[in-house]
């Protein structure tokens, strides 16, 4: 419960908030704060300072584009995409951030936050890598546009660099969305995930079987599970799960998510 | 949730048997109850353990200069000072266990991940923490022990030199006849292993202490929430070189127990330590992950070469088998849970021949204390595996195997092979009252229903008994020389000038309302209303208000101290009379009563004496009293059960005076492609005697079963092989919340207890019949014979391949 | 826990040799190296802060050869001490010249303990395996210096 | 570094440390004691406050970003000593037995009950999904919230 002593800054700016995470390299961005004041109390990481980013209001709110394109600020809740009307514009959103974690940190966590730690139990990395969506990361030097295939680099790490922020999620249109996990007791500590979205194609992104989302792509539900095997897993083993015990949830999770995306209208 | 209770026979008013709301719950719903954490003293110091990143290591060296360098850093302890400071802790065990050395922190070796090696104190919690990392301390790495089953070999690493091998104790029970058992038996059915896993309660409070020394009397005040603080108090005494009445225990609110804060005598007496040292009051709160590292994990336990002997119609006749026991890295406890068991040495069936072979070996794990249904629940699961295991062996419905071999109501009392008395109960009929409550009848439909929709439908029973009041004269059959027998419990009734009823207890209560049924009692007895009685919260061992084995654990408080309120009350009730005798001039005592706070004439209510009155009299205007009155309204009295020292040689005699039951049904629907399985329905049927208060008996049964179900599912302290815990944190080590719980249906009997004054039986530890319930569904569910009490969703998917 | 694999470098295995046992070259090629004393030929000590993403976690690592045979195998003994963290790790390596070019067949056992250990499993080994990456990439990219520079 | 707050309608200023998480300072700096502390990983709940009206888990923030901020914890909802409806019921329906994770459970029941005045059973167990009890197995404390609900 007690952390290292640590420095706090409170930016009144996205580009205030960059000058601070460019002063030192021991600067961390403090968004939610549900993953990162956690690892702060096993003292498994202790920033030299950290950047709350909360009441920056830029980096806040959810625009519907005439487009259909879903444009999320980072630091929206999962509380506030829940309660979101234009978030409704893709449905699945709303319906895997009820099943995050519980009220309390629905209330305080974000989804820019649950992105950028890439914790491989994170809910939102395998949606984000299903539904294709694009970040924007913002540095002092400007900002830049990422795919959500070159987001994610691996646990805890992210494309978003020690001294820059994500600024943006944008989600292209589409409803034929699925989600299937299998988690400690009911909604607890997630052992495998998987999401899927039908766009022309079917895209399946399976969350907890490696450093980062594994992305597979299909003709049809039917031959997903092929698709999977194909991708040649070798997932972590731990107290939950037998590294084979993944593989095989693996396959029945990305056929379940993605039997939902095709039977979604 | 649906309820099945018994008929209530109304004969007047009674305090008793009424479901009155707890005195406690005021001040805990306004945030106001005093748990360990909020006592606070000018000046303290705030205590933080450096602990042990090995399971196995020899200490080369301590530094700890860096760390006292920092200003607000008020001093260090060390193993060494400690060595010198203290004697080693007394050991319950004979030969070999009995030769370990056990000091409050490591010397020389570790021998868990997570064991204390230093303490640091500081002006404030996060320094204390900040300078236990700056103390240096090297570490020569030696392999982990993790598996009891490699304890033994030559091979095996040794965690005490002392004891010569990581044999702690080890002992042969049998009772009857095997030979003639197993030559009459039609089958021999042979079960090579079970595992009974690694868990606790996991209370919401952790540990903690806040200890105070006062130079001039020479004696510690420990405020903590030690829930046996007689036991506390026998193993820090000698240790500390120093009288019991040198040390106060205090506690008033405590965050839930469940015999998990028995053993933190280490931890308080490096407090003690360094209260003294440092002269200023020392403060120590234990977080949750060094709790789950460090504290109180139940017995793990595997039995091993089972046989049973059975007759064709599914008669059970005897069984043996070897009974090998993680006592963890120290024995603070134990071995004393390689007797407790015996104390259902049948379970709940008649079966007259038995041998089983215990042993108890040490590993580099966190040492084993006492947990909810503490060594008991560990043998009559396996008793549990057994029928269920014969009855799917021999195609025989697990249901006729129980009725046909569960002990008969007409059997009652019933004397167990080894000479325990189980008092009362009727274990058939509340089988079929759990059966009814889950809907037996329609189990096919429900099982198709099931199947229509992919899933799998199974159904388990558990059934078991809830032992309580110790005769602690069983130690004797693990250590013949130990000089323990009996029990008793304290209680101490007064009224007082204004004419306050006053009850001071010396139980230490974690939840189970003492406050509110000791109230039930006294009014009872005294014909006033509860509101009346002010009962004093928590303990205090100053004012003499306990007894040698006062405190909260191993379902008693129902008997022992109910039994001792009821006791100090009838006390006073006699001085009350006694004394408006004298007053009305000599009026005989049975001509009077007490009514409507006062006591009174039987046939002239107007000659009346409130308690108001009495108090005033004997407390502040007492001239004039006959002298041979020997009245103080202040009455201390001592419940002591009828025990015998059982007899060492046979292992023979009553340990435990009374035996409440429980029986549970549970329903799951398991996905047999993934092993995910839920209980979709469940049923807990409780017999514990006469019940002061049905309400707080309820909650008991439930709490137990949600502990049961997530202990079943997901609850497991796992280790790798280096001896590092999996599971250091509720992120891995999932209790079950809100969403996990099931439907729950509860049923009730009363089948009141022949040896106790009220009828009562102690309770609350029960729920050990769910593990077996969701152990005999997962097998139902998927056909496959379980033999671990620990099923999360990957081991059924493996028993489904 | 163990990982293991096999890496192909486009140089002869004298060079990739020089460079597994240049301390100078080791230094670049572990993560995160904020110091590097070499005690002998034998025994070099890092500091390092190895990036965890949510913060570096600094520590102070042993390296001792304890086996070697030049020019096709060596063994190493690691350990990692931090605060609240410990590492420990068995690593050896094998070459072989496969025409022109210089195969490593590579295995490390490595455990790690204390707060970090109790991440979990599906964590830390995701993680081990990225710096193991890391460094060979990192290593290849040293070879080809050092070829460069014969 | 200065922090003020209003808890339960008193305001407080004090100076802390920029690590202090919220549960730290409202028990150790404000003696609030009624808030407690289950775990090490925001799992528990114990520490639910509400934190300008909405519900959190006061261990997973830091005591300075609550500045200027309205607190509410357990020791703010009886008036006096007017016990509330929902505090009248956890003692009707025996939902509290150690009473350890009360103070949390009526926070979190206090905010569901605000924001929907009607929770059907479903909607009470989500809602306490994020608070531990170890003593009760849930059952009294999702009636006793329904007994209250209109």
């Amino acid at each position: 419960m007690l952390l290292r002593e640590v420095e706090y800054a409170k930016p009144s700016s996205v580009k205030e908030a960059l000058e601070r995470l460019a002063e030192n390299d021991g600067a961390r961005a403090l968004a939610g704060g549900q993953t990162l004041i956690n690892v702060m109390k096993a003292r498994a990481a202790s920033p030299d300072v950290l950047v709350d980013l909360n009441g920056l209001e830029e980096l806040k709110g959810i625009d519907l584009a005439p487009d259909g394109t879903l444009s999320i600020g980072p630091m929206t809740t999962y509380s506030e995409l829940i309660d979101s009307a234009e978030a409704r514009a893709r449905p699945i959103l709303r319906e895997v951030c009820s099943r995050i974690a519980d009220v309390q940190v629905r209330n305080r966590g974000t989804i820019g936050g649950n992105l950028c730690s890439n914790d491989p139990t994170n809910h939102l990395p395998p949606l984000m890598a299903a539904v294709g969506a694009r970040f924007t990361i913002a540095g002092q030097d400007g900002e830049r546009t990422v795919p959500a295939s070159d987001f994610f680099l691996g646990v805890y790490m992210t494309a978003v660099g020690q001294a820059e922020l994500l600024t943006r999620i944008a989600i292209p249109a589409g409803k034929q969305d699925g989600f299937a996990a299998v988690t400690l007791g009911v909604e607890g500590t997630c052992i495998v995930n998987a999401a899927a979205s039908m766009n022309g194609s079917l895209r399946v992104a399976i969350g907890c079987v490696d450093a980062v989302p594994v992305v597979v792509e299909a003709e049809s539900p039917d031959t997903v599970r092929e698709a999977v095997r194909a991708a040649g897993l070798h997932p972590p083993d731990d107290v939950h799960a037998s590294s084979e015990y993944r593989a095989h949830l693996a396959e029945v999770l990305a056929e379940r998510a993605a039997r939902q995306a095709a039977e979604t209208r | 949730m649906t309820t099945i209770a018994p008929e209530k026979v109304e004969v007047g008013k009674s305090w008793l048997g009424e479901s009155v709301p707890r005195k406690e719950d005021r001040r805990l719903t306004q945030g106001q109850g005093v748990f360990v954490d909020d006592v606070k003293r000018h000046g303290m110091g705030y205590l933080h353990f450096v602990r042990s990143p090995y399971a196995h290591a020899h200490i080369t060296s301590i530094d700890v200069s860096k760390a006292e360098e920092i200003k607000g850093v008020y001093g260090t302890l060390t193993g060494e000072e400690v060595a010198t400071l203290t004697d080693p802790f007394f050991q319950i065990a004979s030969e070999p266990g009995g030769q370990i050395k056990d000091f409050s922190l490591a010397v020389g070796k570790v021998r868990f991940v997570g064991e204390p090696v230093v303490a640091v104190v500081a002006e404030t919690r996060e320094l204390a923490r900040d300078a236990s990392e700056l103390v240096e301390v090297e570490y020569e790495p030696l392999p982990a022990l993790v598996d009891a089953r490699q304890a033994l070999d030559g091979a095996a690493p040794v965690l005490h030199d002392d004891a010569g091998g990581n044999l702690m104790w080890e002992g042969v029970y049998e009772w009857g006849d095997l030979d003639q058992a197993f030559a009459e038996a039609d089958h021999v059915v042979k079960i090579p292993e079970l595992h009974f896993h690694r868990f606790n309660s996991t209370p919401l409070e952790c540990d903690g202490a806040l200890v105070e020394f006062n130079r001039g009397t020479g004696q510690w005040t420990i405020h903590t929430n030690n829930q046996f603080p007689g036991f506390a108090a026998i193993m820090m005494g000698p240790a500390m070189r120093c009288g019991l009445d040198k040390l106060r225990f205090v506690t008033q609110d405590i965050g839930g127990g469940f015999g998990n804060k028995i053993t933190s005598h280490p931890q308080l007496v490096v407090c003690c330590l360094l209260s003294r040292k440092l002269n200023r009051p020392i403060q120590w709160t234990e977080w949750r992950t060094d709790f789950h590292m460090s504290m109180s994990h139940g017995n793990e336990r595997w039995f091993q070469d089972t046989e049973v002997a059975v007759k064709a119609d599914g008669t059970l006749l005897g069984f043996r088998t070897k009974a090998l026991d993680d006592a963890g890295a120290w024995l603070r406890y134990e071995p004393l849970g390689g007797v407790i068991w015996a104390q259902v040495t049948p379970g709940m069936y008649r079966w007259r021949h038995i041998r089983v072979d215990f042993t108890q070996v040490a590993t580099n794990k966190a040492p084993v204390s006492p947990n909810r249904g503490y060594s008991r629940m560990q043998h009559l699961w396996f008793t549990e595996r057994v029928i269920d295991i014969v009855a799917r062996e021999l195609e025989l419905d697990p249901v006729e195997v129980r009725k046909r071999n569960y002990i008969r109501v007409e059997d009652m009392p019933y004397e167990t092979p080894n000479g325990c008395v189980y008092d009362s109960g009727d274990y058939a009929q509340m089988l079929d009252i759990a059966l009814g409550l889950i809907g037996w009848s329609s189990m096919d439909d429900k099982r198709r229903d099931a199947e229509s929709r992919g899933k799998r439908l199974g159904v388990g029973i558990g059934s078991t008994l809830d032992s309580g009041t110790n005769n602690f004269g069983q130690s004797r059959l693990i250590n013949p020389e130990l000089q323990f027998s009996g029990n008793n419990e304290v209680a101490t009734v007064k009224l007082d000038i204004f004419g306050e009823i006053v009850v001071t207890l010396g139980t230490t209560p974690q939840g189970q309302g003492h406050e509110t049924t000791a109230a039930q009692v006294v009014a009872e007895i005294l014909n006033c209303s509860v509101d009346d009685v002010h009962v004093r919260a928590g303990h205090d061992s100053y004012w003499n208000s306990h007894a040698g084995f006062s405190g909260t654990y191993a379902s008693q408080f129902a008997v022992t101290g109910l039994s001792a309120v009821k006791g100090a009350t009838e006390m006073l009730r006699e001085e009350i009379k006694r004394l408006a005798s004298a007053v009305f001039g000599g009026v005989p005592v049975e001509a009077l009563e007490l009514a409507e706070g006062g006591v009174r004439i039987k046939d002239n209510p107007e000659a009346f004496l409130p308690f108001m009155a009495c108090g005033a009299i004997i407390n502040a205007n007492n001239a004039g009293l006959p002298e041979d009155l020997g009245v103080t309204l202040n009455c201390r009295y001592v419940y002591r059960p009828p025990f015998q020292v059982p007899d060492v040689e046979r292992k023979f005699g009553n340990l435990t005076l009374t035996y409440a039951t429980q029986i549970h049904v549970a329903v799951i629907e398991v996905d047999p492609e993934t092993g995910y399985y839920e209980i979709v329905d469940y049923a807990a049927v409780d017999d514990c005697g006469k019940r002061i208060n049905p309400q707080i008996v309820e909650g008991q049964v439930m709490g137990a079963t949600a502990q049961a179900i997530g202990a079943a599912m997901h609850e497991t302290f796992e280790y790798d092989e280096d001896g590092n815990l999996l599971t250091p944190n509720f992120y891995d080590y999932h209790v079950p919340h809100a969403l996990d719980m099931p439907p729950l249906h509860t049923g009730a009997m009363e089948s009141p207890s022949p040896f106790t004054p009220l009828g009562t039986k102690g309770m609350g530890e029960g729920g050990g019949a769910g593990i077996h319930a969701i152990c005999a569904a997962v097998q139902d569910a998927t056909g496959k014979i379980v033999t671990d009490s620990h099923n999360p969703y990957h081991r059924v998917w493996e028993l489904m391949r | 826990m163990n990982v293991s694999g096999e890496r192909t470098f486009e140089a002869p295995r004298a060079t990739v040799w020089r460079v597994l046992n240049d301390p100078a070259s080791m230094a670049k090629v572990m993560p995160g190296v904020e110091g590097f004393d070499v005690h002998d030929s034998g025994r070099w000590t890092a500091n390092v802060k190895i990036p965890l993403g949510l913060g570096g976690l600094r520590m102070k690592v042993d390296m001792e050869k304890t086996e070697e045979r030049e020019p096709e195998f060596a063994k190493m003994a690691i350990k990692g001490t931090g605060v609240g963290a410990m590492l420990s790790m068995v690593t050896s390596f094998d070459l072989r010249e496969s025409d022109g070019a210089c195969a490593m067949a590579w295995s490390a056992e490595v455990k790690i303990a204390g707060p970090v250990g109790s991440m979990g499993q599906r964590v830390l080994q995701p993680i081990v395996n990225q710096q193991v990456e890391n460094v060979l990439s990192a290593l290849d990219v040293q070879v080809q210096e050092a070829l460069r520079a014969e | 570094m200065d922090v003020a707050v209003t808890v339960n309608g008193t305001p407080y200023e004090r100076e802390v440390e920029a690590r202090k998480l919220l549960i730290h300072f409202l028990r150790d700096d404000l003696d609030l004691t009624g808030s407690h502390i289950g775990c090490d990983t925001g799992n528990c709940g114990a520490c639910s406050v509400i934190l300008d009206g909405k519900l959190v888990k006061s261990c997973m923030l830091l005591a300075v970003q609550a500045d200027g901020s309205e607190i509410e914890t357990v020791e703010g909802l009886a008036d006096g000593d007017k016990l509330t409806e929902l505090q009248q019921a956890f003692t009707e329906h025996h939902a509290l037995q150690c009473g350890y994770c009360t103070p949390g459970m009526l926070m979190s029941a206090t905010a569901l009950l605000r924001e929907n005045a009607s929770p059907s059973d479903e909607d009470i167990r989500k809602a306490l999904q994020g608070n531990i009890c170890r003593c009760t197995g849930y059952w009294n404390i999702v009636e006793a919230v329904k007994s209250v609900a209109r």
